[in-house]
């Protein structure tokens, strides 16, 4: 459970030309991951061209289950390392997803910090910051 | 005593589309500037085993190899003031360390003047170096702002040192914009300057005219280096690496090194230009063609003297009266502001693929960074 | 007064970084509109831009000397579209090499751009920017 | 993509085939590092950056016995702000012909000194000063989180995208995610762990340049001390510094009637590895092992000619205890996996144990000047000048930065 600090705002993803297809799904509460329609292999960071096949014009997005497990996390416990913009402690999971790709994002409202463990069943849901800034959050699932 | 004379060659050069404004990313042309490199010089993109580029634009090696496909690497560095990116490629194959080196530039200099994020950089409090602060402690509380400005500075005390008129100082983008309306390529010079055009052209800041500024340029340009019996058996013509060279000067700065004794002299390009030949065993006189630094036309001249191409205070009339060609595909003026460019024109010239191909072109001579930091490189069949 | 600001904030020297401070004297020197350069204790060395270290004799002792604040016009050039909003064109940016050695960019006081010329003998002059911000300038000599 | 990297890895077999020949390596053994120099290392230098890199390298070219006009070479991160070209101007370099910058921060610490040697075997130039000098403690700090939130909206580069705006934003916390993962597979305990800060810190009491010279710290204050980001502690941090530290690369020949015993360098590697970032290596195969360390110390190792075994002191980039002990296993002083088990009790590490590591206390606790304190403290050893000496080491191993493009090297004497 992430809670936020008012006033100080939360950094936005950094959109261009590469990545704007996967963070405007993000915008609308959905979640896909690239895939080189050629090869089929999934790719996270999104790239502009398949390190496989070489090609520029192969980078598909494609809708994601956004189930997965815990791979690892920490959890700030001081205000040392931490973002000013989020209260302590909170924590930071880096999800492997069933694609096979992983990508880190806080645990949502219905997981407690000290519940994260490696392994645990996890699915995306999505949580409007404010009206410029929607991410994605992990919730429990039912393995 | 160990040389790099003749160890390398560039085996492949790759070139993206050139455009004024492009959607892609600065990630997207590297990647794409490199696999054509790889494809030209006809070797698999996953033996590239060292990636170079310069601190200013493009993306670190790390997100390139995402793109690329290529499993470790052996050599990286980035080149930031003072440091030569080819001579780096060329210690890192010469010296066993990797086998093919690319240098690779990805910039979109028409579309934004952002610097490229890939290096990790906090906002104003922490600058970027003592050069910077230089500028910002002694040269920006009076207005000199741009490196326009200090390009202007330069020009003004050479053309008073040398009696250089504005029509004398035409002939170096004349000359050059001649080269440029043969190459398809060259997005902004569709035909010659004329006189005319070039006396009435604005300036911006006097008495450096606008048409004497090289615009900006979406591209990626990649350079691959390798050794020289690896490159023998490849597919195009080896460019042999006869020398690389960098120059740096005591009291040097970037564009402003007031405090040299004769900053019309461009002193780096003089300690650059002595290595250089040294290493190659040429001197100026063999040199067929040149590729120098155009980001500012009125720059030229004091590089080509400094090059020792000409005597001192010749350069304008030199340039103009074309005894050398210069700048054979339009130059930076013509394709848009990007040094690797003019490498790979002289590539062309020593395979013999320019638009404007100089018959007799053995020996090519690359040169940058005039009135600051120099790099260069000989080349040859 | 040849150069004319806006409202907008002039650009300042940094003088706080971790980098490089050395600068800081001249600056104090400025605000009491005096015009200090720096020199090597040890071999005697002007240096400028001013620095920690001599790179004639490597002594890393300097003090603070007095220029005369007399000098020529080494180059110059004129915005005619101004490319900082602090500043309004036209306005001129000289290059002035002092008799004592260094050439230091500036801005004429009594000078218009069209007036200036390489080897123009000139003199220091001191503006007040604000009350944190005073700035060599240089005036016609004699 | 990437599968035969990991057979490579997990198998610990190093594929060679493709590399440049060791023939053709003209820098194994015929380089040599003949100077080493540094400034006091401090919490507050009250100097600036650029003051404090030319005396580190001043003192590097009075221990090698060169006068500073004779370095024609420079050679830095690229996150050093001291700018080369002032530099050239504040030392009098007057014929200046080579220069090299390397990315990625810690990463770059044998890297530089691989360029230097590059430079100089071919002939290019004859001294080169690897130098890096920074005000860490009492100016910007890298690390911290705070820095993010005054200066930037969005994240500053697209790949940091997915990480800023959930609040991960700093190489520690980044590091401490692989590292959980490592010690969860192979049941590392946080006690285990402790023993790296408790050996560095006993090397540290024994050397005056030390920050934590005179600052003891037993097993039982690691396990009490604050944690800072779950799983590192305060004391598994390194200790951010000002100064500046500086080594010269020179010729075998020239190195031999040079002030000191040289110090040869008989194999240097860089590495970057598949999906490598700033150590957001989130989406390698494995996460729990640190690919670009086994990598640059395996091109290291081969064009030595040499192993892990024949090592006989290692000075490992630690920039927070795990990266230091993982790299134990990536040169294969242990196995994968057993780092944990080597270190416990700590003699292994300590100066007459299997390993010794970090003897001048490290980067958690002589100083963090980003590995040259390293490289120093290895040309040290094998010039048998250290404050925690080694008996009689021939070879010593000196690793950079985990997490990032990396390097590595093997000194000999």
């Amino acid at each position: 459970m992430v809670e936020y600090v008012p006033g100080i705002p939360i950094l936005k993803p950094y959109i261009d030309a590469d990545n704007k297809p996967y963070w405007d799904a993000v915008n609308d509460h959905k979640f896909v991951v690239q895939q080189c329609n050629k090869c089929k292999n999934y790719y996270q960071p999104p790239r502009p061209m398949c390190p496989e096949c070489l090609t520029l014009d192969t980078m598909d997005f494609v809708p994601a289950s956004g189930k997965g497990e815990v791979h690892s996390y920490i959890i700030y416990t001081t205000d040392k390392m931490a973002y000013p913009g989020m209260k302590i402690p909170y924590a930071v999971m880096v999800v492997e997803l069933d694609e096979g790709v992983r990508i880190t994002a806080n645990n949502a409202d219905d997981i407690d910090t000290e519940e994260i463990h490696i392994g645990m069943p996890v699915e995306i849901t999505f949580v409007d910051i404010d009206d410029s800034l929607t991410l994605y959050q992990f919730k429990k699932r039912e393995a | 005593m160990t040389s790099i004379k003749d160890m390398t060659a560039i085996a492949g050069i790759g070139l993206t589309e050139y455009s004024k404004g492009t959607e892609r990313t600065e990630w997207s042309l590297a990647s794409e500037a490199i696999k054509l490199a790889a494809d030209d010089a006809g070797i698999k993109v996953k033996d590239i085993d060292g990636l170079v580029k310069d601190i200013d634009d493009g993306w670190d090696c790390s997100y390139v190899q995402k793109t690329l496909g290529i499993d470790n690497l052996l050599y990286s560095s980035e080149s930031h003031w003072g440091t030569s990116s080819m001579l780096n490629v060329v210690t890192a194959v010469a010296s066993g360390t990797a086998n093919n080196v690319v240098y690779y530039r990805s910039r979109k200099g028409a579309t934004t003047t952002r610097r490229s994020p890939s290096d990790y950089r906090v906002a104003k409090e922490t600058l970027d170096d003592s050069i910077s602060i230089l500028r910002i402690d002694f040269y920006e509380p009076y207005g000199l702002a741009t490196p326009q400005g200090c390009a202007a500075m330069l020009q003004q005390r050479y053309m008073h040192e040398y009696g250089i008129t504005p029509e004398q100082m035409a002939g170096v983008i004349i000359g050059i914009s001649e080269y440029g309306a043969k190459n398809p390529l060259a997005l902004y010079t569709d035909k010659p300057v004329t006189m005319d055009e070039y006396l009435n052209s604005e300036m911006t800041v006097a008495p450096l005219r606008d048409i004497d500024c090289a615009p900006g340029v979406d591209a990626g340009i990649a350079i691959l280096v390798t050794r020289t019996e690896m490159a023998k058996d490849l597919q195009q013509t080896p460019a042999v690496i006869m020398s690389a060279a960098q120059g740096a000067a005591i009291e040097g700065e970037f564009l402003t090194g007031y405090n040299q004794e004769k900053m019309t002299d461009f002193p780096e390009t003089m300690n650059m230009a002595e290595e250089l030949y040294r290493v190659a065993g040429i001197t100026a006189k063999d040199i067929n063609v040149a590729q120098l630094d155009d980001r500012f036309a009125p720059l030229v001249p004091m590089q080509a003297e400094a090059l020792g191409l000409c005597g001192k205070g010749e350069g304008a009339a030199f340039c103009g009266a074309k005894s050398l060609p210069i700048n054979t595909a339009g130059g930076s003026i013509g394709e848009g502001f990007m040094d690797s460019n003019r490498i790979v024109e002289a590539v062309r010239q020593v395979r013999g693929t320019s638009t404007s191909q100089i018959d007799n072109a053995e020996i090519i001579l690359y040169a940058a960074g005039a009135g600051g930091p120099a790099d260069g490189l000989i080349i040859r069949k | 007064m040849t150069v004319q600001y806006t409202d907008k904030p002039i650009p300042r020297p940094a003088l706080w970084g971790i980098i490089y401070r050395s600068s800081g004297s001249l600056w104090e020197g400025v605000k009491e509109e005096k015009f200090l350069i720096q020199k090597c204790k040890d071999c005697g060395k002007i240096l400028h831009p001013p620095r920690p270290m001599c790179p004639a004799c490597h002594s890393t002792e300097q003090e603070y000397v007095e220029a005369s604040g007399k000098g020529k016009i080494y180059s110059y050039v004129t915005y005619n579209k101004s490319p900082h909003k602090a500043f309004k064109a036209p306005y001129s940016v000289i290059l002035v090499e002092l008799d004592e050695g260094p050439r230091v960019i500036s801005n004429t006081v009594d000078v218009k751009p069209e007036e200036i010329e390489i080897g123009m003998p000139v003199e220091i002059a001191y503006e007040k920017i604000d009350d944190e911000l005073t700035l060599y300038k240089f005036k016609k000599a004699g | 993509m990437g599968r035969n990297i990991l057979e490579e890895y997990m198998n610990r077999k190093y594929d060679a085939d493709i590399k440049p020949s060791p023939q053709a390596n003209l820098i194994k053994d015929k380089t040599a590092i003949v100077g080493i120099g540094e400034t006091e290392y401090s919490k507050n230098s009250g100097r600036d950056e650029l003051d404090m890199a030319c005396e580190a390298i001043k003192n590097a070219a009075d221990d090698a016995g060169i006068k500073v006009e004779d370095i024609d070479g420079l050679e830095t991160f690229t996150l050093d702000r001291t700018a080369m070209p002032f530099i050239v101007s504040t030392l009098g370099l007057k014929n200046l012909r080579f220069a090299s910058e390397v990315s990625f921060g810690g990463g770059a610490a044998c890297a530089v000194t691989l360029h230097a040697a590059a430079a100089v075997a071919t002939g290019v130039a004859k001294n080169v000063v690897c130098y890096r000098a920074l005000n860490e403690a009492s100016g910007h700090r890298f690390g911290r989180g705070d820095g993010y939130a005054k200066y930037m909206i969005s994240a500053p580069t697209p790949h940091y995208g997915y990480t800023f705006p959930m609040g991960f934003c700093t190489p520690l916390s980044w590091a401490g995610c692989w590292g959980r993962r490592w010690m969860h597979e192979f049941n590392v305990t946080y006690e285990q762990i402790g023993w790296w800060a408790v050996v560095l810190r006993e090397y540290a009491n024994k050397n005056p340049r030390a920050i934590f010279h005179d600052k003891p710290m037993t097993h039982e204050d690691y396990m009490n001390v604050q944690m800072i980001v779950e799983p590192l502690r305060l004391f598994d941090c390194c200790v951010d510094t000002d100064g500046a530290a500086a080594h010269i690369v020179t010729s075998a020949e020239r190195a031999k009637d040079l002030k000191q015993k040289p110090v040869y360098i008989l194999g240097a590697g860089q590495s970057a590895p598949i999906e490598q970032e700033i150590q957001t290596i989130y989406n390698r195969p494995v996460i729990s092992g640190l690919f670009e360390t086994w990598y640059a110390a395996h091109e290291a190792y081969r064009v030595a000619g040499v192993e892990g075994k024949d090592i006989d002191v290692a000075e490992l980039y630690d920039p927070y205890s795990l990266g230091g002990i993982m790299s134990l296993e990536e040169c294969d002083f242990c196995e994968r996996g057993d780092a944990g088990n080597f270190i416990e009790g700590g003699d292994n590490i300590r100066v007459d144990g299997k390993m010794p590591t970090n003897t001048n206390g490290g980067l958690l606790s002589e100083a963090y000047i980003h590995g040259y304190n390293l490289v120093n403290e290895g040309v040290r050893q094998l010039r048998g000048q250290s404050y925690n000496q080694v008996k009689d080491p021939e070879l010593c191993m000196v690793t950079a930065g985990p997490g990032v493009p990396s390097s590595a090297m093997v000194l000999r004497n």
